[in-house]
């Protein structure tokens, strides 16, 4: 018959601690932390300065005024303590223990001049000053804890924008567009043996006009393709781009009968 | 207990101005806890009031199929525009060789240009210069496949201060001097043989 | 030709509320043609305008160190932060603790930040700090290993609303200073401002 019975409570005893040779009978006075609480209550801290840090404040007094002594006594017992519950504490608790005892033990020694002019570093005092400095910065990290911040104490306006103004047309300057076909003449003289042959532009133009005017199953007489306000050169021209037209099979011309009138149109595809 | 006009307003103007879209009523109610949230008769009263402190601003609040956002004051659209503005597009040398030959051999087909170029005319080009009006289809040449015949436009010859074609240098000079007639043609209006 | 008074005003306010990111007066100024742009004196009284004219409204001009944007009224921040599902993250002492040394102590290396903050620095808050871009590498101290050097960037004082580091309290108030003998270690401090 099985009951279930609650596990007894661990009743952790702490084992006689020794600091610096000296027996400590208990654990200071304000750690009234439960020992099952005392590694979250560790895990609060930034590390060994940070911890001191609390230990100073705690007494409410400047760091310059710290009575390395019971300070001492303080961290070592939470370090102590940690280490018999065989809690895990990062090394550098360790070494700053180490630091501290070695602080409380030369405060106890005469102070010896060195031989030469140079003077040898208090470690008490490398020690206030850093605990100085990192007081300082954590002042730092309320100061920017304080400030109001993007997210939290303002948001982005942002609003919806207007479409975008239309992009601008490049220039393109005339000289451009004749060296472009400047080179592109250059390099088919040099790709082919064969002079291209090239029209008059005029006739070109005319043959582009031509086709514009020509509508898909519609013909027109050559007459109608002539401009009146045009001199004979204007009719010469229409005529070779007829011509032109009708070499490159793009028109058909056709007279229905002996001297009748000569109708142009587009050759139709299907023919 | 009910929120004060202005710190409504003010509420509603922060949270459209927060969110990049357009607000339902009901999201805008959403913000509000229980005992605080305003009808929504008080709700549009808000927005009515808000969309007429907008008068002169840079922004007015509009209301869409959506709900309400806060748009830029439309006149001045174009000015705020220009933000967003992409800079001209320098034309390729492609593109540029292709109106050449347009111009000077049209009407012409694709085919035609590739042959002389000696490489292909991407259709990208050819959408450009119609886009821009400098070409357009005049015609289609009767052989298999019909492919459309280009010329220039009127447009083209405005773009570059010609009052015709036969303004353009003849080809043989063009290879011969250029130099000469960049010279020239840097005063477009002034025609080339006029 | 100058623009009339209120429609600059309209134009500038329309461009901070439709673009994303502070403005610079330079970038303002860029909004405009040749013969229209206002002087940057004048830009900087139009911003002083629109800046009084957000009182009591739901968002407010605010010049940060890389210029002008519009954000909401920090008065309605609760109403504001409702419309996330998430609430804003909390960040660790560490990391604060981190950013606050580069800030006030910058450049510093990464050895720097152990040595007095009296333990390692993670590799995570390092990241953290770098892919907000609220720090980045400035430099590298030559020493053995060449360590990189941080410091913080444009983009912290823009998220905690600063113009300058010089807004930032000081942490180095001369009546509590240490005496002369440990005056040497209040000197690299004096980089933090300049």
């Amino acid at each position: 018959m099985a009951e279930l019975t609650a596990a007894p409570q661990q009743q952790v005893e702490l084992p006689l601690v020794k600091v610096a040779g000296k027996p400590i009978e208990k654990l200071p006075e304000d750690l009234y932390i439960p020992p099952e609480a005392l590694e979250v209550f560790m895990d609060a801290f930034e590390g060994p300065l940070d911890f001191l840090l609390y230990l100073i404040r705690r007494q409410n007094i400047d760091i310059l005024q710290v009575d390395v002594a019971r300070l001492t006594e303080q961290y070592v017992a939470y370090v102590e303590a940690m280490r018999l519950l065989k809690l895990e504490l990062a090394a550098d608790y360790l070494v700053m223990a180490a630091l501290l005892a070695e602080i409380k033990s030369r405060a106890l020694l005469p102070v010896v001049q060195a031989d030469d002019e140079e003077e040898v570093e208090d470690p008490r005092t490398e020690l206030l000053r850093r605990l100085q400095e990192y007081e300082k910065i954590q002042n730092g990290a309320e100061h920017i804890r304080a400030r109001p911040e993007l997210g939290r104490d303002f948001f982005k306006a942002q609003i919806q924008a207007p479409e975008a103004a239309p992009r601008p047309h490049a220039d393109l300057p005339l000289a451009e567009l004749l060296s472009a076909m400047a080179e592109v003449m250059r390099r088919v003289s040099f790709k082919e043996n064969h002079q291209v042959a090239y029209e008059p532009l005029s006739t070109r133009a005319r043959m582009s006009d031509l086709l514009e005017r020509l509508k898909p199953g519609q013909f027109l007489s050559f007459t109608d393709l002539l401009e009146a306000s045009e001199s004979k050169a204007g009719v010469v021209v229409t005529f070779l781009a007829t011509l032109e037209l009708v070499k490159e099979g793009l028109v058909d011309i056709v007279q229905t009968q002996t001297f009748g009138p000569v109708q142009i149109g587009l050759r139709d595809g299907s023919t | 207990m009910a929120l004060p006009d202005n710190q409504l307003r003010q509420i509603i103007e922060a949270a459209l101005m927060a969110v990049d879209e357009p607000m339902s009523l009901d999201r805008l109610a959403g913000i509000f806890l229980d005992h605080e949230r305003p009808s929504p008769r008080r709700l549009r009263e808000t927005l009515a009031d808000i969309e007429s402190s907008c008068q002169g601003r840079g922004f007015q609040l509009l209301q869409t199929a959506s709900g309400w956002r806060f748009v830029t004051a439309p006149e001045v659209a174009d000015f705020v525009g220009r933000l967003w503005q992409e800079p001209p597009r320098k034309y390729s040398r492609a593109l540029v060789e292709t109106l050449a030959l347009i111009a000077y051999r049209q009407p012409v087909t694709r085919g035609d240009i590739e042959s002389i170029r000696g490489v292909s005319v991407s259709s990208g080009i050819m959408r450009t210069l119609e886009e821009r009006s400098w070409v357009r289809v005049v015609g289609h040449k009767e052989v298999p496949g019909r492919p459309a015949l280009y010329a220039t436009t009127r447009q083209f010859l405005d773009h570059f201060g010609l009052q015709s074609l036969d303004q353009l240098p003849p080809i043989d000079a063009i290879e011969d001097g250029l130099p000469d007639l960049l010279a020239g043609a840097m005063e477009p209006n002034e025609g080339t043989n006029s």
